[in-house]
């Protein structure tokens, strides 16, 4: 099992509390205005609702010091997007995991039964349908319909499989930009195919959400899947599937035959090779949001397993030496080489970006089960992008997308929202 | 009327056999993280089968679980389902108990709820199969037992019960109280919305310790002697032919050479 | 202990039921603290409540519920140490975190108002973009602006050009205990904010003293700090260099670098000198050990650690900066530092001189943003002693006395071997003033090294008093009852005053007295 | 809870003769006509002769005198500048004892290394100066100050100093004290508190430095600005600067402060020269000349404002300090459009860099032009200080006084965070009519200066009194202070709001 809350109890007693995980990297802090990173300890105040406050709880769980699993627990440990900033915030300083314990202590609740009556019937519809918006199976195809592709589950073959995950075959405003996306690979003389009804969840809430026996079942069999296809390339246009393709899938011990690519360093690569030429100028003053998941959490995750040993009388030399990421090494350049190859477009950054860019609020089951905490995260993304003169915010994933769309409808603002496949599209 | 169905909290049997783990010095199954647990299956169809009879008639459905460190928001699914009441007999000695023990537990409970019409069981607990917890309810509250029921209906003081058997179903009439296991065959619990299971939240729930019941649980009067997963060996071998027909007749001779056929 | 319901609901019906909790979980959660002097990271006593009031008026209810109920209260701003815990059973712990605003900076005046939760990078970036800087903390720039002014101690390297914040402290709003508000100093004539002092007396006198009522004296809501010049970009940029991230352009008229010297009387010389030269931006000592740990992973540190090297370039050494507002400035400083140097035979470390020591330290004397690095990573515990502030001489006094007693524990391999002087800081009110602090970092999940630093912290304390070293920074660690017990009577019993002066001022004893005093 | 209320309290023989057990006969006084020169001093302020006056001459006797004071009930009245006094503080409002400090007059200790010396309350600027220079050191000094002022009544009165950058805090040059509270105890402030004697402490390496402490407590705080009123300061240490081998003086002459402000701000937040005042030029010519005819002449020269500036060069490369910052304050004075200058007609800079530096020449310099001055005097910030030159203009003509005879004095304190604004009125004292205007004038002015939101920080006479509506809270807070340390109300009963 990938998730235990045994395996970070170094890590959790090794937290200073210095409360760096609340603020972006000190030295990247750039007003007060912006100057949280975590959405759930800006909205809800009490220590608790930090990665600090997650990890003094687990510790305490993995300890046997808190007996009683209250409400007001399991809301710490679930209002909160997994979004990993705070475990962003802390390595820089103190190469401590943060986002993995909170994952663990999620799993080692869910081991005990507690968990949200919410979050069950994700789960529930996972089991039963294959996805997470407790929509019919027979139905996730329909957003090909009429589309020229290849469809594998059909016995069809193709070089790369197009995954286009939960949101994008199911939520009706979204699922154009799948089928664009298709089209523009297509355009490009990629051979792509799709599974059609046959594709199922990527697994990623199931996983964030601490339910990772139902998340290897469908990791597990996506691999087989992908790999039974003799496909050498996943693309995905969903931000949250990649990163846990990225980042988690690799940890099952499962040969994967197959590249994970995500849509932004697909098409970046293709508009490079000139294959996709924007010739359209799009006079916008736009801003980019980097999702979580196509971030700072798409680094591949490496758990340490080894010895703790002291040296210099109390110093604790991890053997071998641990590898820290610090999420670094996000697909960053990709999606703004894009935005940037649009004619006549202007890209400002926002102050907070890359490995410590705000989340939009949509993740790890939040956007479903909590929507005021995910529409609030949302309302700050979208004043911070206001700030820099934007006006309009492009992302990457259609869960940011959704949840953006959702504040400023609730707002009445006239931020416009554009996924990057969108903007290509029409800057064709 | 008033209906009481026992309900047992299990690990998950469909979680991947990667999570499965044995504490073998224990002689325990190692709770996996990350795989809720479940209302053993069966248990499920007997809270369907007690709902079918609330749905017919003014009965009062009160679920009954044990153990220790019992999941609430598991167990509560049975309030959301549509039972009115939840009794959790939680403490320490209810751990680890075996099937004779836990239905003298479950039995002592049945009798400080005082009146039960009908005490419905699943057939047996999908964790270690046994299918002896709700006969031995029935024997020590001295009431009649039907297992493995399909059907059940009530009918002028009368239960009237469908009860599986291997080539069929018998119908069997018993008089109230009785206890009744069901199977799977009754078919699987209602569905629960999410307006169900925040509705479940007024419900009453209440928590009886052994002290609540004036009982200890007997000792054991099974023994376990060894937990291990056992080996799972497969040799692979294709059998190849020229025609799909050929090959299928060299497979039956091999299969046959194996004993298998 | 829990809080009786009709109380709790009192305080709820101040804050709302959002801000106010007795839940486990969030209680747990407050009681995680690594550095007390003492075996794990829990402590003992656990809030009754935690309360999380936005603005004055609702501390001030507060305080009026807590003194109508006997309620004890404690208040913290980020909340990082022992000491912000109630000492008490049944305590309310206030955290202050949604009193978070910069209330004002006044540009031409040099000063900032701002309330409890505003940490020092928040302050310094808004500052920055008005050409002004602020002190930091060494302990970090995560640390409040009004806590090191008006609760605790509040010394920083960059003291040299900015001062310590406990004397950088202009006009205050102070909750006493009783839940009155008393505004000092030019505040309460509707003057503004720019003096704390007077009319006549003053009463910071019995506010803070050297080290902090630690929140022993009611909560202060708002309170002006001074800003100093900032000569650098209105913003910083910063780029990603593992570990960290460090300045993407050098600044103008800036130079850091590590001098090491032959002995520590050579040092002390050098640090007085460029004290009263009125140079430099920021000095502080930096020992092998904590220079060391900056730099590299966990496992490069012990491999460098183990060759000698770090010991043997850094054994006396400091970083001082020139942070010059103008060219000819720059080049004075520098003629007088090359002087200075040469008067004290003090050289430039090799390592300091390299482009990637250049950008860390820049950058880390400027953002303090990484004291976590040094001080936690290598062990999870963390502590510090001695550090009474007056003279360069005492705080080298101070570094021997401390050097000594660790070698002792280093020996017995209950703390972490950094080579024994592990001393930050240094002179700071541009030379006239001087302090240090004698880090030790153990495994406080380790009973054995919990205890050995606990001894240690006794015996440095116990030093103090022996050698007439000063009253140590944290006596007997943050949590100890009976405080200033110990070395009351060794300075004409002020715990004594401190007494009165609760008597008088909190007459309830329901500002948790225990870091502080309680009535007589 | 109320705090006693004290009374005239007649002097018994046996009072005298417990006196002088303690200080011996010599030093107990009670000849009327010393007596009746403590009845007043140069303010306004009324009060009632004192019994005795008593001057010891060790802390010792000062704590028992202290102790015997809480016995008998006898107010007592901490004096240690020489006459002439001017603000009403050390007048008796109910009689009691004069304690006299000013033979306390032992300089403890000079240390160049750290900067500080420890001195008597009866050190004056004019002893412990010279001795300082001796050591390569010089004395913040406020503007002039009488050479009969005690440098620990003068810092104890948070009076301003002249170079804004050595002033840190409110607090400062002032580092630790020893004070008998009005309770009789002996404490130690600051570093001095211990652990350890002085000697032990100075055997560690200390030197009594740090103000603040012990522990939570900064007691000389309340110490400071108390009027006496709290304890008695038997030795204090103060910060030294190191002294200047070469000065170099500007001028920059204006006709309204407004022109002025924005460059003085600029040069206190580089922390650029040391020096930094500004006088109007009845001030500056009080200073310089000796009466009131070359006064009037050097006066009718002036422009109406100067602000003065020194840059000074200390042992390491004087001439290039001097030089780099001679040029950083042209380019900025350009940049600002003022006009430094070495010189302004009239003025001879090598005296005003010494009147800068040392305390004023007899008669003392506010005394000079018509016998007496009433200063108005209290805190602000720089970019305020022409609105409330213009308000005192203004009540001047409401009340008839003559403009002429207001000297403005405008002193940067804080490293600019806040300045000190002196308006100090010129008048005759023999002349009744003229004193009763003055009195009126100041009266008024210091009540419209209050409401416009001047900070009187050190309220003497009836500042005091308008203070203590406006500051409530405060004051009861004070009331609390009182009772701590002084709580039989011996110590200056009737001053500030005790």
């Amino acid at each position: 099992m990938i998730l235990e809350l045994k395996d970070y109890v170094g890590d959790m007693k090794r937290c200073a509390r210095c409360s760096l995980c609340k603020w972006p990297p000190l030295a990247q802090m750039k007003s007060w205005r912006f100057s949280n990173n975590c959405p759930s300890i800006a909205r809800y105040n009490f220590h608790s609702y930090s990665g600090g406050g997650r990890m003094a709880l687990g510790l305490a769980l993995a300890e046997g010091r808190l007996d009683e699993i209250t409400d007001e627990l399991l809301n710490i440990v679930y209002r909160c997007t997994a979004c990993g900033a705070c475990d962003s915030s802390c390595k820089y300083n103190a190469e401590l995991e943060v986002l993995w314990p909170i994952y663990s202590t999620r799993a080692h609740l869910v081991g005990m039964g507690y968990l949200l009556p919410e979050h069950s019937m994700i789960i529930e519809s996972l089991r039963k349908e294959d996805n997470t918006m407790m929509q019919p199976k027979a139905d996730r195809g329909k957003w090909a319909e009429g589309l020229d592709v290849k469809d594998l589950s059909k016995g069809e073959k193709a070089e790369v499989v197009y995954h286009a995950g939960c949101l994008y075959c199911y939520d009706p405003e979204l699922s154009a930009i799948a089928r664009d996306t298709v089209t523009l690979l297509k355009e490009a003389g990629v051979d792509v195919g799709i599974r059609g009804s046959q594709e199922t969840c990527c697994g990623s809430i199931a996983f964030q959400l601490g339910f990772q026996g139902e998340f290897i079942k469908f990791a597990e069999s996506n691999i087989d899947d992908w790999n039974a296809a003799g496909v050498t390339e996943v693309i995905t246009s969903c931000a949250c599937g990649f990163g846990i393709m990225k980042s988690v899938y690799p940890l099952l011990g499962k040969e994967m035959k197959f590249k994970v690519l995500h849509i932004t360093q697909y098409l970046d690569e293709l508009i490079k090779q000139g294959k996709l030429k924007l010739s359209r100028s799009l006079s916008m003053r736009v801003t980019y949001h980097d999702p979580c998941n196509l971030g700072r959490k798409s680094e591949t995750y490496v758990p340490w397993k080894g010895e703790e040993k002291k040296v210099l009388g109390q110093f604790i030399l991890r053997e071998p030496e641990k590898i820290v990421h610090r999420g670094w090494n996000g697909i960053y350049e990709p999606p703004r080489n894009i935005i940037r190859s649009v004619p006549g477009i202007h890209l400002v950054e926002m102050e907070r970006i890359m490995e410590y860019s705000w989340c939009c609020g949509a993740g790890s089951g939040v956007k479903q089960t909590m929507n005021d905490l995910a529409l609030w995260t949302a309302s700050e993304r979208i004043e911070e992008a206001k700030s820099v003169g934007s006006e309009a915010i492009i992302t990457a994933c259609p869960w940011c997308e959704r949840n953006f769309k959702d504040a400023i409808t609730e707002a009445g603002d006239n931020l416009m929202v554009y996924d990057i496949v969108e903007l290509v599209r029409q800057a064709l | 009327m008033q209906v009481v169905v026992c309900i047992k909290q299990i690990l998950d049997p469909e979680m991947p056999r990667s999570a499965f783990k044995i504490d073998s010095e224990k002689k325990r199954v190692v709770p996996p993280q990350g795989i809720p647990p479940v209302i053993s299956p069966f248990d499920e169809n007997a809270l369907e089968a007690a709902l079918r009879i609330k749905d017919e008639h003014k009965a009062k459905v009160i679920a009954l679980s044990m153990g220790n460190r019992l999941s609430r928001p598991l167990l509560t699914k049975a309030l959301a389902a549509g039972a009115d009441e939840l009794i959790l007999l939680e403490d320490t000695v209810f751990e680890y108990l075996d099937s004779f023990a836990s239905a003298s537990v479950l039995a002592a409970a049945i009798r400080k709820i005082g009146v039960a019409d009908i005490v419905f069981t699943g057939r047996q607990a999908a964790d270690w199969d046994s299918g002896i917890t709700g006969c031995a309810i029935a024997e020590e509250l001295g009431l009649p037992c039907v297992t493995i029921a399909r059907k059940v209906e009530v009918n002028r003081g009368q239960m009237r019960i469908e009860r599986v058997i291997a080539d069929g179903f018998e119908i069997v009439q018993a008089p109230l109280p009785c206890v009744i296991t069901v199977d799977s065959d009754l078919g699987g619990l209602r569905h629960v919305t999410l307006q169900d299971l925040s509705s479940a939240r007024k419900k009453p729930l209440q928590v009886w310790k052994a002290g609540d019941l004036n009982m200890s649980p007997p000792p054991p009067r099974c023994e376990l002697l060894d937990l291990y997963v056992p080996k799972r060996e497969t040799v692979c071998e294709v059998i190849n032919g020229k025609t799909p027909e050929e090959a299928a007749a060299r497979l039956a001779d091999r299969l046959r050479e194996e004993g298998f056929l | 202990m829990a809080l009786r319901g009709d109380i709790y609901r009192l305080f709820e019906s101040v804050v709302g039921p959002e801000n106010i909790s007795d839940d486990p979980a969030v209680l747990r959660s407050y009681m995680y603290q690594p550095f007390g002097a003492k075996e794990g990271v829990w402590a003992d006593i656990s809030p009754a409540a935690v309360i999380m009031p936005s603005s004055t008026e609702e501390v001030v209810a507060i305080a009026k519920i807590c003194n109508r109920y006997g309620i004890v209260f404690k208040a913290m701003s980020t909340g990082w140490g022992m000491h912000n815990l109630p000492g008490v059973e049944g305590a309310v712990s206030l955290d202050l975190r949604r009193m978070n605003r910069i209330l004002e900076i006044d540009e031409k005046n040099m000063y900032a108002v701002v309330e409890p939760h505003v940490i020092c990078m928040q302050l310094q970036v808004e500052a920055m973009k008005k050409g002004l800087n602020c002190h930091i903390i060494g302990a970090g720039s995560n640390t409040s602006v009004l806590a090191s002014a008006t609760s605790v101690v509040g010394y920083g390297p960059d003291g040299l050009s900015m001062g310590f914040s406990g004397r950088n402290l202009l006009g205050v709003e102070w909750v006493l205990p009783t839940g009155d508000v008393l505004k000092l100093g030019s505040l309460g004539a509707d003057s503004g904010w720019f003096c704390g002092d007077g009319p006549g007396p003053s009463l910071r006198g019995i506010m803070r003293g050297w080290e902090g009522a630690w929140g022993g004296l009611g909560v202060f809501t708002k309170g002006a700090v001074k800003l100093f010049h900032w000569n650098g970009p209105t913003e910083l940029e910063m780029k990603r260099t593992p570990p960290n991230y460090v300045l993407k352009e050098p600044l103008r008229f800036f130079k850091v670098s590590l001098f090491s010297f032959s002995t520590i009387e050579k040092l002390a010389e050098a640090a007085l000198k460029l004290g009263e030269a009125e140079i430099g931006y920021f000095i502080s000592r930096l020992s092998p050990s904590f220079v060391g740990l900056q730099l590299a992973s966990g496992a490069n540190y012990v491999a460098t650690w183990n060759t000698g090297m770090l010991q043997q370039m850094l054994k006396y050494a400091f970083l001082f900066v020139i942070f010059a507002n103008s060219e000819r400035e720059f080049e004075y400083q520098q003629k007088l530092l090359a002087q200075i140097l040469e008067e004290t035979d003090g050289q430039t470390s090799p390592i300091s001189e390299t482009k990637e020591m250049q950008e860390q330290t820049s950058t880390a004397v400027i953002k303090v943003d990484a004291v976590v690095r040094s001080c936690f990573r290598t062990t999870g515990g963390f502590n510090t002693s001695f550090g009474s502030m007056d003279t360069v001489d005492l705080a080298m006094n101070q570094i021997k006395a401390g050097t000594e007693l660790k070698d002792k524990y280093i020996n017995k391999g209950v703390i972490m071997d950094d080579g024994g002087d592990n001393s930050a800081t240094l002179a700071f009110d541009q030379g006239h003033l001087a302090y240090t602090e004698m880090l030790i970092m153990y495994d406080h999940h380790d009973r054995d090294s919990a205890e050995g630093a606990c001894q240690y912290l006794a015996e440095s304390n116990q030093a103090c008093l022996d050698k007439k070293l000063g009253p140590p920074i944290f006596q007997i660690s943050q949590i100890g009852k009976g405080k200033h017990g110990a070395f009351g009577p060794a300075c004409f019993n002020y715990d004594s005053w401190l007494r009165k002066i609760k008597g008088e001022f909190d007459p309830n004893n329901t500002s948790d007295p225990t870091a502080y005093a309680s009535p007589e | 809870m109320m705090n006693p209320v004290r009374e005239y309290r007649k002097c018994e023989i046996a009072d005298k003769r417990q006196l002088e057990d303690i200080v011996g006969a010599d030093n107990v006084i009670d000849d009327p006509t010393v007596l009746e020169e403590h009845t007043h001093d140069m303010s306004f302020t009324a009060g009632r002769p004192p019994v005795l006056v008593v001057r010891p001459k060790q802390a010792q006797q000062v704590q028992e005198i202290v102790k015997w004071a809480n016995r008998t009930l006898m107010p007592l009245i901490p004096v240690s500048s020489g006459p002439p006094h001017f603000k009403g503080d050390t007048v008796p409002a109910l009689g009691g004892l004069i304690i006299d400090l000013s033979g306390m007059k032992n300089i403890l200790r000079i240390d160049r290394r750290n900067r500080v010396a420890m001195i008597e309350p009866g050190v004056t600027f004019g002893a412990l100066r010279p001795e300082i220079e001796k050591h390569h050191m010089r004395l913040m000094l406020p503007l002039a100050p009488r050479v009969t002022k005690s440098i620990v009544g003068s810092y104890l009165e948070r009076e301003p100093i002249l170079v804004p950058k050595y002033h840190w805090d409110m607090s400062d040059p002032l580092c630790c004290t020893e004070v008998i509270f009005g309770t009789g105890d002996m404490f130690r402030t600051g570093a001095a508190a211990g652990p350890g004697t002085l000697e032990e402490q100075w055997e560690s390496g200390q030197a009594q430095k740090n103000p603040l402490g012990p522990g939570p407590s900064d007691l000389f705080r309340v110490v400071q600005g108390a009027q006496g009123t709290l304890g008695i300061v038997t030795w204090a240490t103060i910060r030294l600067e190191l002294l200047p081998s070469v000065q170099k003086l500007f001028m920059v002459g204006c006709e309204r402060v407004d022109e002025i402000i924005d460059f003085v701000y600029r040069l206190q937040r580089l922390k650029l020269g040391d020096e930094c005042l500004i006088l109007d030029r009845l001030n500056l010519a009080s200073i310089l000349e000796q009466d009131a005819q070359s006064m009037e002449e050097l006066r009718s020269a002036l422009p109406p404002y100067i602000l003065i500036l020194v840059i000074a060069g200390y042992d390491r490369f004087p001439e290039e300090r001097v030089d780099y910052q001679t040029k950083d304050i042209v380019e900025i004075a350009e940049r600002y459009g003022v006009h430094p200058v070495t010189a302004l007609p009239g003025v001879d800079s090598r005296k005003l860099l010494q009147a800068l530096s040392e305390p004023s020449a007899e008669p003392y310099w506010k005394l000079r032009y018509k016998g007496n001055s009433a200063d108005i005097f209290f805190l602000t910030t720089l970019d305020r200080c022409p609105q409330f030159v213009e308000t005192m203009g203004r009540v001047a003509g409401e009340t008839d006084f003559p403009t002429t005879s207001i000297g403005t004095y405008i002193q940067p304190i804080q490293q600019g965070r806040s300045c000190h604004v002196e308006f100090d009125l010129a008048f005759d004292p023999n002349n009744v009519m003229e004193a009763a205007r003055t009195k009126r004038t100041f009266e008024q002015a210091s009540r419209v200066l209050m409401q416009e939101g001047a900070f009187f920080s050190r309220p003497y006479g009836m500042w005091s009194a308008m203070i203590s509506s406006q500051y409530a809270e405060n004051v009861i807070a004070l009331r609390k202070v009182k009772r701590i340390f002084d709580p039989n109300n011996v110590m200056n009963p009737g001053k500030l709001y005790f």
